[in-house]
Parts: structure tokens; sequence; C-alpha cells
């Protein structure tokens, strides 16, 4: 079980959060422009990071606020936090 | 030819203390070049490069392997085995399976123990019972041996059920496979890794990929910790770790690797001889020829290649035990721990060409692979030597997450009005 | 008339902790992100809007919760008549909604409140809740939305162990239920 | 028990309360205080068990977690029954019951032994290689072998006991009582941070709690008594939280810590009840300190497995600590000196130490020297090849070894004794560090695994850091916890310390015997009977990591999960294979440390715990109304109410026809329903739904489908506009916490700059429904101000209402094709205005209805549910609701994929209606749909999704998904079941009232 930091409300404990995948896949805002090809790389290919991953992450049970989180894959080590829409801080 | 195994071989030795046992697999260098290299020495791995072998006399092939040949999945699963799937192509391909692992013991000359002792679904709310039936009507117009059983069946069949009506979720009726079961996950593994090795198949251990070397679209080969070893063809078979090989060619796969953890009691003598699942009341239990209650938990919800899930995955499978066999509150879990599982959207495996020539996936198994060992390595051979799919498994290309043509075996979401 | 019913209308004691329903609360969900929607729920409320995350501020017969950067929860302090809860509601909803500042939403029946009181009471949220209560402990006023035992609730430090718990009215029975179990072993 | 076995030197042990239990249905006494160990041990019983593969009689080896042999089954009640339970741990009470495991008929005379004499033909793996013919016999074989294993038996009737749960904060966690864990507990306390202590053992103290000689002293004190002064005052310490019988069972990531406390296991039967037997605590602690100690290894020499070979530190513990003699006559064997300590315990409490054989050449350490004084013979440089004793060992072979340690020489020399210590070295007990992802170091001097790197914020001390030695284990911990804690003020900085060193270090993993290695039975694992000799198969056959060899030959898979095996089994796989240790690494140490039992996993939320159960606030009218409930998701809701003695199929019939006939009643309240604010609602809406809404009035209602982004349908429900900028949308009864968890994501995310606020007011508000011909009629006596007339109040609106003076909403909208309308109001006054509902209703006899009857309402108009017509892989055109989906809206969630190359073909499956050529025959939904039997392979085209006896067309009536089906109307079809074929037709899906007159009855 992580301990979160979430942005807003501080350090809580990982069952107050879900995961909502990786960071910064922003929908396309013209999708019928898109080819089916295009179209699958939002709707389904993931890099699946095993390292450093930028992911999002809501912290469901408590201020609802779906954040963004700097997350080692292979170790579980969260490196930063960050609110949606600002800059992902460099590695 | 290496010595066969049998009673007799066993007598024999024991005259000369065990002492003249021949090894199960030769431990060689890399050579320079193979025909095919598998990257994955998993059980799909394994089976891949013996059929590759057997069925398609390629001999000149490698297995390479980051750890240990069994060490991922294969070594870490609850051994359940079962092809009773709702759609068409999984059946096909689940009960392909099935039936070589209906003779593998003798053809591997390796005793995989492949118990066939039935394995339940449980229904606990009434779209449960719908989406079991349909399933059922499915199967047994397949071809696959599913019955449906009603609750007092479901008692007979499996008397520690607690199918008492006045549970939280009571238990409406379930489905049984009987040819379904169990198998002794490392013996597959080691099983086809000396079947492989006697045909020829080199099995390179401790060897870790380091990249993949191409010229434009075709393959060159594989940079490893062993150093460059050239391969015309090059199956990846290397499941958690799918998307890791992927990246090294700048293909994107849709996947996403989450923990899988599963858990063992202390071993104690026989009280349940068949495997129940429960989707609803997320149970899945199973008792190893050891004695030991295997039982599966859940994945968790967010990628990692720990081999660690979070605790509360583990609580929540034990209450779901609990719930449906009170009687197991005093028994005790001796030891847990994790996979990693690599997992589509639509919940069905890849077994594909890719737009590389010669570079091929198997992936994507989640949570389920094991039971598919034989058959996946079988088609994924077929589609390696023939550049070409097997009828099997054409439907599992990776093109179908463009058309959207999936092959959702997600089932219902269960949401009702 | 129309029967006023809430699921548990009760009060338990234990050995150092006491439970109970406390009801009619009026209450009401207040979202906005601008600053004039800051300052007019202020203004309306005569109440300092708590901006800083987990706080509260309070007034004789008001708390104002903050639950998110956009969003607080508002409770009477004392039980209310209907008459008065309509009041309060359409006068906010008017100066609030209306205008496009922010929504203002009546939850008092989505929410029911329970106050623990009693030298025990961290000890019983300990049995299902995972936050640290050990800094909210001694900092009246604070804030937390967490789980216990899988459900949602919002906690406020009214007070030296006395708290006001929220919990979701379908979830509420079984909380109820729960907790009390929890209470026999404390 | 016998009287020559215990001393009268009782510091422990509370010798004037006696304690009766049964051991193997004999009647035995024991002490307050005793393990069931200590208490057998004390009645001279030593065998106690038979080995898991060959059934050789086995006898207590440890005094701790980490017993092999010494696993038994307590209580006889089959609710209360635990197998599996190590003597060495569990403390006797009155009443306690015990017995052996696996052996028939009984441990004295067990049949399973007969394998001992077929062990030659079974080494390790050996069921690979066999069992394999004929092929559909292992079926038969498997039942005898499963039979064989398995070691106690399981509980066969529900646990009576109660588990709990608590979440733990705190600074500092220190695990372990043991010297170095109490001096970092009083220190990390006295820095007042808030600390925690747990240990396993009913007191603190470790082993040195117990350590009164003369070459261990501190400050001139004995280290028991200088320890005792210590722990005395920890009691003044606030901050301080200790926990006794309490074993860290997990250490996972982010310091969060998983610890079982036995509250009752030590309490006589009668105590036990209504208490709480074991509590989990989870805790999270900004820092750790492991101070778990560290074990004692066995050796491994030929038949090191008889009753009376006991680990030598353990013999110490049963002398010096509960006052019990292992034997009369004991023989001691060691590398080390830790087994001179024993002899010195033992010859201060009168027993005969008769030999001491010690692998190493001539040593001089202080101990030795003291052991020298009291005149033992000292067997240097020498092994033991043999023991003897079937039952219990009753002496031992002893040559000397030869120079380079491999092989033994001279003479061999009988010795007779009744008991051997064996000391092998001492393993840390680093379990918890690489559960907690460390990563071990190895030192060569002394081969130990070590913890080296780690991510957490942790240390480890004392000997499970390496220490063994009392100087070194204070100075060492003194200076480590001082930097891990950040602070200066430590007691324990200048303490005066006596402590013997050991001067020689030898080990040998595997000691030579005058006999060849395939003749001899030198156990690694006891438990699971694996020797050197099955290490030695493995390899040669090619195994060579660890973890496969570990596998192949099951070592260090037992209930003790290696803890006594594992260095060994290292030892001789890197000698054999020609590796160095370091290099080796170990197998993965896996939780929990010792087993964990489901019920403190688990806690309280068993039972009507389990899950939790949402309520309606009407459910208690439908309870006092013999309603039938089903559960949707935690909902409970009325599924159907019988009346007399009706089944479900009679009143479900009943209801359906009452609904249209005359009226019906249901408790919508599970809906999903949110609030929605903001002056971009109305684009808000068209981005979620695929039809249009900025049009909507004011005032009316709107059905609408929502899509995932693969183009499936995910939600559906009906939105009503309440003003300009104010929406109330409602959603499934499943689907209501997912829908508002992805709006608000897609708000927060991909749309901030719309202005919108979504609140959820599920709870807030119940629902009636009345349906029916005349529930214009009930709703008029419920809300007489109201203007029911069509043009006021058109189908598909709204209106704000009150009843006596109660705000409510009331919404004209139909799942059941009836004239219909949904109250919404306060929960708190909803049961109420069901009941006033049910009273105005009584003359046209309105009839309340559950779920049941709405899907048949539904399924009779063709309404769809979302997920059960539907399964994740329908698009709104696969519904034949192409009218749902806007032409002109840019995009919608979802509308991209409804184009892709496989979604837009025209022969998908799709909704349709079914019905059968017999009217009364009703189908199975899940069945499947053929359009020809005799096709080989079959096909199936699609399969029934809602299938009802409709009541009020008097025929059997089904909705399906069938493979190009919309072409397909009016084609006959066929549904294969187990023992018959149905015929079918493919319809319409509408099949009451096409024309929805019925909604302006």
């Amino acid at each position: 079980m992580f301990l979160i930091n979430c942005p807003y409300c501080g350090e809580r404990d990982q069952s107050e959060f879900s995961s909502g995948g990786e960071a910064h896949i922003v929908r396309p805002k013209q999708p019928t422009e898109l080819s089916d090809d295009q179209w699958a790389e939002y709707l389904f290919m993931r890099k699946n990071i095993k390292g450093v991953q930028f992911e999002r992450w809501n912290h469901t049970h408590g201020c609802r606020k779906w954040f963004n989180v700097v997350r080692d894959t292979s170790n579980d080590i969260i490196h930063a936090v960050y609110k949606m829409g600002e800059k992902p801080p460099v590695k | 030819m290496k010595n066969k195994y049998s009673i007799f071989s066993l007598i024999k030795n024991a005259f000369s203390y065990h002492e003249n046992w021949q090894r199960a697999w030769r431990d060689p260098e890399p050579k320079k070049e193979y025909d095919a290299i598998i990257i994955g020495g998993g059980g799909h791995g394994l089976a891949t490069a013996y059929y590759l072998a057997k069925k398609h006399s390629m001999t000149n092939i490698a297995v390479v392997e980051k750890g240990w040949i069994g060490g991922g999945n294969t070594g870490r699963n609850t051994t359940i085995i079962r092809s009773n799937y709702l759609w068409d192509a999984s059946a096909g391909l689940y009960d392909h399976a099935l039936k070589l692992w209906e003779g593998l013991s003798q053809e591997l000359n390796y005793n995989v123990m492949f118990s066939q002792r039935g394995v339940m679904n449980l229904a606990h709310n009434l779209q449960d019972v719908r989406d079991l039936k349909r399933r059922t009507h499915a199967n047994r117009l397949n071809g696959i041996d599913a019955v449906w059983l009603n609750t007092d069946e479901v008692k007979k069949f499996c008397p520690i059920i607690n199918t008492s009506p006045e549970i939280r979720y009571p238990v409406l009726g379930g489905t049984l496979q009987r040819r379904a079961g169990t198998a002794r996950h490392d013996a597959v593994a080691w099983g086809y890794a000396r079947g492989a090795d006697a045909m020829g198949v080199d099995i390179i251990q401790n060897c870790e990929v380091k990249g993949i070397k191409r010229n434009g679209d075709s393959l060159e080969g594989i940079e490893t910790t062993k150093g460059f070893i050239k391969a015309k063809k090059i199956g990846v078979v290397t499941a958690g770790h799918s998307s890791v090989i992927a990246n090294m060619v700048d293909l994107k796969l849709p996947l996403e690797s989450k923990p899988l953890q599963a858990l063992v009691s202390e071993p104690v003598k026989p009280i349940i001889d068949t495997v129940v699942m429960s989707n609803a009341v997320h149970a899945y239990v199973s008792q190893s020829d050891k004695g030991e209650l295997v039982i599966g938990a859940g994945t968790d919800a967010y990628v990692s290649y720990t081999q660690r899930g979070s605790h509360d995955v583990v609580e929540g499978t034990l209450k779901a035990i609990l719930e449906l066999y009170p009687i197991f509150s005093r028994m005790k879990m001796l030891r847990q721990w994790g996979g990693i599982v690599d997992i589509c959207p639509d919940a069905s495996p890849i077994i594909s060409k890719t737009h590389i020539k010669g570079l091929y996936f198997n992936c994507g198994w989640g949570t389920g692979g094991f039971k598919a060992t034989p058959g996946s390595g079988d088609l994924f051979a077929h589609t390696i030597a023939n550049d070409e799919p097997h009828k099997l498994n054409a439907d599992f290309n990776i093109n179908r997450f463009i058309s959207g043509d999936l092959v959702d075996e997600h089932g219902a979401a269960a949401v009702a009005h | 008339m129309l029967n006023f019913i809430t699921p548990i209308m009760d009060t338990k004691e234990y050995s150092e902790i006491k439970i109970s329903e406390i009801e009619p609360i009026l209450k009401i969900n207040l979202r906005g992100k601008s600053r004039d929607f800051i300052t007019k729920i202020g203004k309306e409320l005569s109440i300092i809007t708590p901006v800083d995350p987990n706080t509260s501020s309070s007034n004789e017969k008001l708390s104002l919760l903050w639950l998110s950067p956009d969003e607080w929860f508002l409770y009477s302090n004392d039980k209310i008549h209907i008459k008065n809860e309509n009041f309060l509601e359409d006068k906010l909803f008017k100066e609030i909604s209306k205008v496009k500042l922010g929504s203002v939403t009546n939850v008092s029946d989505h929410w029911i409140m329970i106050n623990l009181t009693g030298t025990k009471v961290y000890e019983l949220l300990s049995t299902g809740c995972p936050f640290n209560f050990n800094n909210f402990k001694n900092s009246k006023g604070a804030v937390v939305q967490t789980l216990i035992n899988h459900i949602d609730v919002i906690i406020h430090n009214k007070n030296v162990n006395d708290l006001n718990l929220f919990v979701r009215r379908s979830f509420s029975e079984h909380l109820w239920s729960w907790m009390n179990d929890s209470a026999r072993f404390i | 028990m016998s009287k020559n076995l215990r001393t009268t030197n009782n510091k422990f042990i509370d010798q004037t309360s006696r304690i009766s239990f049964k051991f193997d249905g004999k009647k035995l006494y024991g002490f307050k205080g005793d393990t069931l160990a200590s208490a057998l041990l004390a009645n001279n019983i030593h065998l106690v068990g038979r080995s898991f593969k060959y059934h050789r009689p086995r006898g207590i080896m440890t005094c701790g977690s980490e017993e092999p042999n010494a696993i038994l089954q307590v209580g006889n009640d089959p609710s209360m029954t635990e197998p599996n339970t190590r003597a060495t741990e569990i403390e006797i009470y009155e009443g306690l019951e015990a017995s052996s495991q696996n052996c028939w008929p009984s441990v004295n005379f067990d049949l399973g032994a007969v394998n001992n004499f077929f062990s030659p033909l079974i080494p390790a793996a050996f069921y690979y290689k066999t069992f394999m013919w004929p092929a559909n016999f292992w079926k038969l074989y498997e039942y005898f072998i499963r039979k064989s294993a398995g070691l106690g038996k399981s509980p066969t009737e529900p646990d009576k006991d109660i588990y709990d749960q608590r979440y733990l904060h705190c600074d500092v966690l220190i695990v372990g009582g043991g010297i170095s864990g109490i001096m970092a507990a009083k220190t990390a306390a006295k820095n007042n941070l808030n600390t925690v202590l747990i240990d396993d053992k009913n007191t603190l103290g470790g082993t040195t709690i117990f350590q009164e000689n003369e070459c261990y002293k501190i400050n001139n004190l004995y280290s028991n008594k200088w320890l005792k002064k210590e722990i005395e005052t920890l009691k003044s310490f606030k901050n301080l939280t200790i926990k006794t019988r309490t074993s860290l069972a997990a250490y996972h990531n982010y310091n969060y810590l998983l610890a079982r406390e036995n509250l009752t296991d030590h309490l006589d039967l009668n105590e036990k009840k209504d208490k709480i037997r074991q509590r989990l605590w989870k805790i999270r602690s900004k820092k750790v300190i492991i101070a778990t100690g560290a074990m004692e290894r066995p050796l491994i020499f030929n038949n090191n497995d008889r009753p009376g070979i006991i680990l030598s530190s353990s013999i110490k513990k049963y002398i010096d600590y509960y006052g019990v003699k292992c034997g009369q006559k004991v023989s001691l064997f060691t590398n080390n000196d830790s087994a001179y300590e024993t002899a010195i315990s033992l010859n201060n409490s009168g027993v005969t130490v008769n030999s001491i054989v010690d692998i190493r050449d001539k040593t001089n350490s202080l101990i030795v020297k003291e052991v020298d004084k009291l005149g033992i013979k000292i067997h240097w440089k020498s092994s033991v090849v043999n023991t003897n004793g079937y039952k219990k060992i009753n002496s031992i072979e002893i040559m000397k070894l030869s120079d380079d340690g491999a092989a033994v020489v001279g003479k061999k020399i009988k010795v007779e004794c009744d008991c051997l210590g064996i000391s092998g070295g001492w393993t840390p007990r680093v379990h918890l560090f690489t559960q907690s992802g460390g990563k071990l170091k190895f030192r060569i001097e002394d081969n130990v695994f070590l913890p080296d790197k780690s991510k957490l914020d942790q240390i480890s001390i004392g000997s499970c850091n390496g220490d063994f030695e009392l100087d070194e284990v204070i100075k060492n911990s003194v200076y480590l916890t001082n930097k891990f804690l950040e602070i200066n003020n430590n007691d324990y900085e200048n303490l005066e310390i006596i402590s013997s060193k050991e001067i020689n270090k030898k080990n040998i993993w595997l000691l030579p015997s005058d006999k060849p290695l395939g003749k001899t039975k030198p156990f690694l694992d006891f438990q699971n009977d694996s020797t050197a000799n099955d290490i030695k198969l493995a390899l040669r056959e090619g195994f060579k990591s660890i973890e496969h060899v570990k596998r192949y030959t099951t070592t260090g898979m037992a209930t003790d999960q290696g803890k006594l095996s594992n260095m060994h089994a290292l030892g001789i796989i890197a000698e054999t294979a020609g590796v160095k240790m370091g290099e080796l690494g170990t197998t993965t140490f896996r939780p929990p440390y010792t087993p964990l039992t489901f019920g403190a996993i688990v806690g309280r939320n068993v039972g009507k715990f389990f899950d939790i159960t949402r309520k309606t606030p009407m459910h208690d009218w439908h309870v006092e109304n013999k309603a039938k409930f089903e559960n949707v998701g935690q909902w409970k809701r009325a599924w159907y109410y019988p009346k007399d003695n009706e089944n479900m199929y009679e009143a479900v019939q009943r209801e359906s026809k009452a609904a249209r006939d005359s009226s019906g009643i249901l408790d919508a309240s599970t809906l999903g329903k949110i609030d929605i604010q903001g002056s971009d609602a109305s684009e808000f809406l068209n981005r979620v739904y695929t039809n249009a809404w900025s049009k909507l009035e004011i005032g009316k209602c709107r059905y609408g489908l929502m899509l995932n982004e693969d183009g499936m349908v995910y939600d559906d429900g009906v939105t009503t506009r309440l003003s300009e900028n104010h929406y109330l949308m409602t959603t499934t009864t499943g689907g209501a916490a997912n829908v508002l968890s992805k709006l608000e994501d897609y708000l927060q995310t991909e749309w901030p700059e719309l202005d919108v606020y979504l609140t959820s007011v599920t709870d807030h508000y119940g629902t009636v429904s009345i349906c029916g011909p005349n529930s214009k009629k009930i709703l008029s006596k419920v809300i007489p101000d109201l203007v029911l007339s069509d043009e006021e109040f058109p189908h598909m609106s709204f209106k704000n209402a009150l009843i006596d003076n109660i705000k409510c909403r009331v919404m004209r909208i139909s799942f059941t094709g009836e004239l219909s309308y949904e109250i919404n109001i306060q929960s708190s006054y909803v049961k109420s205005v069901w009941e006033k509902c049910i009273d105005a209703g009584k003359e046209f006899d309105i009839t309340p209805y559950g779920t049941e009857t709405m899907h048949l309402l539904r399924a009779e108009k063709g309404f769809i549910i979302t997920g059960q017509d539907t399964d994740g892989t329908m698009t709104p055109v696969d519904l034949q609701m192409d009218w749902i989906i806007s032409k002109k809206k840019y995009d919608f969630i979802g509308k991209r994929s409804l184009y892709r190359s496989d979604t837009i073909r025209e022969d998908r499956k799709q909704l349709v209606g079914l019905l059968t050529e017999d009217p009364k025959e009703i189908l199975e939904e899940g069945a499947q749909i053929v359009a020809e039997t005799n096709k080989k392979p079959i096909e199936m085209i699609g399969h029934v999704t809602s299938s009802y006896f409709s009541p009020n067309l008097n025929k059997s009536i089904a909705l399906a998904v069938v493979k190009n089906g919309k072409k397909l109307k009016g084609q006959k079809m066929f549904v294969p079941m187990k023992d018959k074929t149905i015929n079918v037709t493919i319809t319409d899906t509408v099949f009451l009232d096409k024309e929805n007159k019925r909604l302006n009855a």
C-alpha cells in the first residue's frame, strides 16, 4: 500500500486513490479527422513503461481531484506529484 | 537421446544412488546465429521452441531467458486449466490447448500432473446466471463439456461451499467443466525444456535481451548480456515484460502490466478436490497435491513491475474465501507472492505477426495464460514457421485493436436498472 | 404531515464512546472556482470560507468545511426546521447558481450525521480507517474525507474527542452497525 | 511430568500453577508459561511427529518459529481445531488438546514409515519421472498421493472465534524485544518519538533475558539482570507502546507493516469465549528498526533428524528459561562457541554433558576455557558421522576430520547420549528486511547474508545485522540507532561490557561421513524430507538456479519456509557447483514471516459484514410487505412481492398485469442521480451523450445514451432540464459511481474550460414511481394542486410540487410504456410519500412491483437494460437505436469508434425481438441461436438476452442479439437446447403498444 501525497489533501493511504493509467495522453481535439490507426493509438496503445512513468491518479475517496504522479513502476517509488495542467517536473 | 523416465529407470538408478541421471537440459553458450530466437523461457516460450523443433523441423533455434526458466508467471500462477470460454475464437484456442494437455505427460515423457478434477464457476447474481448460462450454451454447441449446475448440484459437487441462501451473495448456481483442472506448473516448463533440448534447441538462461537490432523493417538479431546473437526470426513471449521488448523497436502494444497476487495456505489433508472460481465474490481456490490451498487473488489497478501487489487485494480475496468457505478461517497463509501480468483491453491474448518482418509477439494473456501453454506454443510456432497465423489464432492479431474487432471476454459488467 | 424518518435515529453508549445520529441537520454542497464565489459565500453566510485544505470555519449556526479546491460542505450546527432550510438553500441558489458563480445543491438527506464523542473515539476509527489521526486529533476544526471500512466518510473535528461524521444515507445503516460492532471490543 | 526433568529454577515459569493438557489423548501436566514444546519435553516426550515423505520419527528441534518438526493439530472441536500449530510457539492452557499429524495409526507406530524403506526409489522429484503409465491412471495415483500428503486437518465447521484489525501510525516501530530492540525503544521514546515495540514472545528480553553467565556482563551485572532493569524502566514512557505476543507478519513498501497480535490463544478454554482471538495491526511507521535477532543453524550430517537432536541454543533456552532438561546425558556438536554457553547452562543445572564435538581445531576463547575448567570432554577437529536410536537418539558416532575437512579419518568412537545439541553457527533473521525490498550482502568470514541497501527508511540492528557478540551488539546498535533517529542523547554509550569473543571460525556445509553419500541421510529440510543428496541430484540434472533447486527438491517450501534449511542448501549448491555464495544469491523470502491466520487477515468483515449493504429509504416497508430482494451491486432491491404462496413466476405475472390494467408502484430510489449546474451544462451533456441537448426546453426530460470511448454502450438514463443552467441526470443503479467519476474525469482533465459542477444526489432523493392507466388519478389525490393534463404536464416533462409543504419534483417519464410518474423527494420523507400513494391507490388496487416485473414490462416495450441486453460489445446502432446518435454534433464520447472498419460493419450482432413458435415456451436467457441446425461445426449467430412470459400479450417474448439481425426480421431461427430445439422467429423489439398510446392513456 503506497502513501500518495495528494497535491490538495496531503499524504494519504493508497486505498483512497484510484489509478487512471498513463498521463499526458490527450484526447484528440478532432477525432473524426483521425485514421483508424491513429484513433487506436489514442484508445489502446500504451508505452507501459518499466521505470519512471508519468501517470494519472484520482483521490477518489478524498477531494475527488485528478492529478499526475511520477512513479517508478519497477519499485513503486513515487518521485513527484503535480496538478493537472501543471508542467511535468524534469527528470 | 535422453534416458526415458519411468518407474524402471527410477529402480535402475536407485542402485547407483541416483548418481547417473543425465542432465534434463544442457547449459550451452549462445551460438553466433540462429534461424529463430524465442525471447522468454517461460512455459509459452519453451513450448513454442518445442513445437518449432518438433512440428516445423526448426532445430537451429534458441530460447533466451533473463533469469531461470519457468521463473516468471509460469511458476507463479494458480495452475487452473479450462476451456469453457464464451466466444468461438477463444473456445477454439483454449480447447486446442486443453486437448494438448490431455496427452502432455506422455508427449513429453515428463509427468506434468495434469489433474482433470473439474473447474466450477459460481453465479451469485441474476446477471451472473445469465452470463454463465450463455457461456454454457455456447460451450455445449462448441463441443466443450460444460454443464450448468443448480445450487443443490453445486453443493453436491463441492460440499464445503457455503450455499446458504442467507449469505450476502448466495450461490445461485454454477457451471462445471469436468475436463478442466490443474497441472504442476514447474513441470510444464521443465518438461518442455527437456523435450526441446533433446531436439537440439539451445536454452540459454541468465541472458537478458538489451536491444533488438533491425535494418529498416527487417531484423538482424538481439543484443544480450551474453553478446549479439543473429537471428532471422524473433518470437517474443515475455508476458509482463512484453512492452519492455516492444519499446526496443518503438512498437506500442495495447497492454498494461499489473501485479497479480496469489497465495497458499499451509498443507492439510484433502478437503477440496476440485477447482472453484467465483467472479462476483472474487475467490479462486483449489488444493495442490501437497495439500496447500492454492488461492488466486486479483490484479491491482495500476501498472507495476514489482511482483508485489497491495495487501488490500489479498485481504479482499481472503474475505471472499471465508464468505464461501467459512471453515477455512483458522487456516493459515503460508506464502504470498505476485507476478506481472500483461493485460489486453479485451482480456484476450495477442498471438500475432507485427509490421516488422520476422518479429512476432505472443502476449496479453493477462491472468489466464497458464492454461493455454501447450496451445499457445503450438500456434505461435506455426505462426513463426509459416509467417502466417494458424486459423485458431487468426482472430488474435494486433490489428483487431485498430478495426475494433475485439474478442471481448470481459462479459457483461453486471449493471442493471 | 409527512413523517420524517432517517435510517438510524438512535444513540449507543460504550465505555468512553458515545455514538448518536443527529437530525434533522441542514447540509448544502457548494462548488465554485472563482474568487467571487468564495467571497460571496462568506458574505451570505457570515463565515470565512476556509481555503486551506482539510480545514473548516464555523459561526454560531453553521459550519463550512473545505472538501476540495472547488467544493465546500455546509451544515447547520444544530437541528433545523425545514422552513429555514429551504430559505437558506433558496437564498444561496439565487445568489450563486443563478448568477453562474457556482453550484448550490441541497444534500441534507444525501448524508447522515453521526456524532462521536468520548476518549476512545480515535480507537474506534482506527478499527477501519487508514487515515493518520495523530495530528488531526489536536486540531480543532480539522476535516478529513476518507474511508471507514471501505465506506466514504467526512469527519469534522468539532472539539477534543467530539467528532461529526457524515456518511451517505444508503451506507449509513451498514456503517452504524459495523461501528457498533467495533465499539464492543474497544 | 517427569520430576527429574524440571529444575527448580523458575524465573519465567510459574511452577505453582499446574496446567493439564492432552497430547495424543494422554493427559499430561505443565506449568503456566510453558510452551507446548517445553511441557512435552518436561514429560520426556520428544517424538511428536512424522516427516512428510518418509514418515521418519521426528522430535522437537527448536524453541521458536523455525520449528520444522513439532507441528501439531490443536483442538478437537470441528470448528475450532487448528492444523500445523508449532508446539514451540503455542503456550499451554487448561484444556489444550494436541495431537500428532501425518501418521497412522499413531505417531509411535506409523504405517507410512514403510516409505522410509522405499526411500531409494523416491528421491527428489521422482514424481515427475513416473506415474505416467497407463496414461489415464494419473487420477488414481494422484488420489493416493494426495491422501498421503498434507499435514494436519482443516476444520470442517465455521470458526466461532472473532478477529479484528487496527490501523496504527507511529514515528518508530521496533520489531523484536531483545537487548538491541529494548535499547532502541528506550532511546526513541526518551527522544519524544511516538514509539512502538513489538515482540512475538510473551515476555521481552530475547535470549539475553536468560543469559546468566560470567562471560557476559554489563556494568558488572549479569547481562540478564542488567536487561531486566532496563525493561522495567520502559513502563514510564507514555509515548511507547509495547505489544508482546505480536509477530510481524509482513513488511511492505512505504513502511507498511502487518503484525498479528495473539490475544486469547494462551488462555484457558473457558476464558477464550467472546474475545477477539487475534488482531491484525496495520502499521504505518515513519521509521522502522528491525531487531529480530538470529537463528541458530543445524549441522548437516548422516541421520541428523532423530528425536532428541535439538539446536544447542534451544536446549539452553529450555533449561535456562523453562527449567526443562532436554536430556539427562547430553552431547553437543558444534562449529562455533555458542554450544559452550549451553554446556555451562546444562552443567549449572546438574545435567551431564558427556562430550562436545567441535569441528574446529582447538580454540581458546574465554567461554571455551570456562567449559574446559568444568572437565567436559571436547573432541576437537571431529565430526559426528552417524546417530543411532529409531524413535529417540541413544548414541552418536564420532570421527576425526581430515585436514581439509572433506573426509573423516581414524577410529570411530561411539558415545551414548539421550540428547544431542547441534550448532552450525548463526543466521541473521533478514527475512523482514528482504520482504521490504532490501538487498543483501554476503559476509564470507562467518557465511552470513546481511542487510545491505534499502530504499525504505529502516535499519537493522543487533544480531539480525550480523553482530553476534554482546559488546558489538551494544556498541553498534547504539551507533546505528543514534544515526538513524538523528539523536545524540543515548543512555547506552558508555557501558562496561564483558563478552567472550569467538576466535576461530570454521564451517563445513555438508559434513563428511565414513559411508558414501548415497548411503547416508543428511537432512536439510526436516519437514519436507529433503537431503543433501537431493540437492546434489538436482544439480546433476542441470537445475542450476537456487530457485530451481528449491522447487525441484522442495527444500525450504515447508511450513517453516526454509528458515533452518536455506543456508545449507545454498552452501551445498555453491560448493558443488563451484560458485561463490555471494554470487549465488538467495531465494526470495516471501511474506508472511510466519503463517498468518486467514481470519486475522479478514478481521470482522465476515458474515453480515462481508460486503456493504445499501438500503433504500423504503426498505423497511418492503420487508414488512414480504418482498423478496435482489442484490443489485451492493443495493438490496425489492425483487417481487409474493402473495400467499405465490412463487416468483406467479407473483411477477400478477404484478405485471396489475401495472398495465390499473396501477403499479415501484421503488426507483437506487438510480444514480447527479445534479449538474453551470453555464456550460448543455454543452457538457452534448459531449457526454450521443444525442443533442442544447434545445431541450426547461422543464423537459430526455433519454440519453452514454458510450465508452470505444463506442460501446456504457450507461443510459433520463436527464431533466430543471432551469437554464441546471440539470438532473439519472444513471443506472450499478453505473452511478462510475458515471460520476468518469464525468468528473472529463471535466477536470479534458474539458477544464467548461463551467460545470457535478454533485451526487443519489441518496438525497428517494423515488416513487407509479404507473398504469390509473396513475394520474392516484397522483392527483397525493398532490391535489398539481395540474396533470397532458397539455400542462405532457410525457417527458417535470413539475416542482409540494406534498404537505415538502418540496418534491415530479417527472412524467416511463420505463414501462404506461402512463407513469416519478416523485422525487428528500429521502427522509419518501417512505411517507410511498405510503400515501399506496393509500391513495387502494381504490385502484395499486400493486407494488419489484425489479423483475419492471424488467418484464420494459421488455414488452423493447427497452434495453444496459448490462443485460448489452455486454460491452454493443453500439447504439447494434441496438437499433440509430435515432439517438446526433448527426449534427461534431463529437461526443465514443463517436470516433463508431466509424472503425469493424464497428461500421452492417452485419454485426444486433438487438432484435424473438417469438417462440409455441407461445407458451419461454426461452432461457443466455440460450444460443442458430440459423441451421445441421451445419457442423454449428454456427451460433446470437443469444437470448431477456426472456419472459408476457401476461399482457399472453405469450412468451424475448430480446436477443443476432448477427445481421436487422435484416433477418421475420426469419425463422432455432434455439438448440440440451434436450430439444426451439423454433423461433425474429421480430421487432417492440411487442406491445407500438404506437405508444398507453403513455397518454
